[in-house]
């Protein structure tokens, strides 16, 4: 399934690219997170087509995700 | 109810000035039925971490969710408050310790809707929209912030 | 706690425009602890009280009372709040619909004491500060405004 | 004993003046009140010397009285 995944701040950071789209075997948004062990010790929420979701959310073709590390507005 | 303003972007490369947030405010004195303006403007703090001096801040955004929580906030501000007038800017990129990077600017008959309005958009905004900062010491050394 | 300031006036001739509220914003850049400054701006309205449009206000106050009333505001806003900076101005004379005659700025490491200072003191303005205004209507005629 | 009085807002335009020396036999604040009919349906709180007081406030030689009217400051 192909999944668009953008990168944030220090999620950005560790995973060294701001974009890309990947092709994985991943029914839900846990799946999908036991594939980044870059970030396993980072702080983040994860927003499906600019949504935030839960980790038993059901993923689909062509999905926008993206973890999003703590918020620093204002 | 006054007319939510159409999609514009919130975002403005680095900070943002004395001089737009003086130009805002004239460009609201036509509007006389309004009696109570209340600014928010957040400032750029020079703290001091590890004995070292935040010099600036450089801001990101997951800019599309951005814009569409702003977007949505929005239309909750004029159910809850009456308003006339609705203004959100953020920075993006480098803004110094001491420059502004957040201004928002709510207008209403009365001074309760202004305050009230001006609060819970501040609040919202630190709390559920995807802004990102990098807190660059005098140093060039730097940390990620996290808002409390 | 930072400096209470000697005793300036609060009082200006005729409205206060955006160009000073402007350099009022820019001078605290260079107060790099203050993370968070709070605005009220009071617009006269146009208010249509008895099929008569409100065209200005004009405002008289007893002044050796007012400015020790502000004075002691100022002092007790210190105290309940952590503040940087805190400037209050008020208009005497004529201000014409859609001009400010209240400006108040509170500057503060955090929001809260930033936006409770501005409120706690337009309250207090509003309630116990010795001002007085005559609405005066587009035919010249008038009647002495009330805060409610 | 004197007063000095100040006039401000509606209470000036009832009084048709701003500011008078007054020479007048009173007690009380409320003594005071009695003399002044042109203001007797105007809403007004009395400040001595710059602070409010009660009615029942005793006057003092050269103290400086203000009936202040509803305030309109903002």
């Amino acid at each position: 399934m192909k999944i668009n995944m953008k990168y944030y701040g220090i999620v950005a950071e560790k995973m060294r690219k701001q974009a890309e789209s990947i092709d994985i075997s991943a029914n839900t948004v846990e799946d999908l997170i036991n594939h980044f062990s870059e970030i396993k010790t980072t702080d983040y929420k994860v927003a499906v087509n600019q949504d935030i979701v839960k980790a038993d959310y059901r993923l689909k073709e062509n999905d926008e995700v993206v973890f999003l590390p703590p918020f620093a507005g204002g | 109810m006054a007319e939510v303003e159409k999609r514009k972007s919130i975002f403005t490369e680095g900070a943002i000035t004395p001089q737009k947030i003086a130009e805002s405010i004239a460009h609201h004195q036509v509007k006389t039925d309004i009696g109570a303006h209340d600014i928010f403007l957040g400032q750029v703090r020079a703290d001091i971490i590890d004995n070292k001096v935040v010099a600036g801040i450089e801001y990101t955004a997951y800019e599309e969710m951005a814009e569409k929580r702003i977007y949505e906030l929005r239309e909750t501000t004029f159910e809850k408050f009456d308003l006339k007038c609705l203004h959100i800017y953020h920075s993006l990129g480098r803004v110094n310790a001491g420059e502004i990077c957040l201004f928002v600017f709510s207008s209403s008959p009365h001074r309760d809707d202004a305050m009230g309005a001006t609060r819970f958009i501040v609040e919202e905004i630190k709390a559920n929209v995807p802004i990102f900062g990098k807190e660059i010491f005098e140093d060039s050394s730097y940390q990620w912030k996290t808002n409390k």
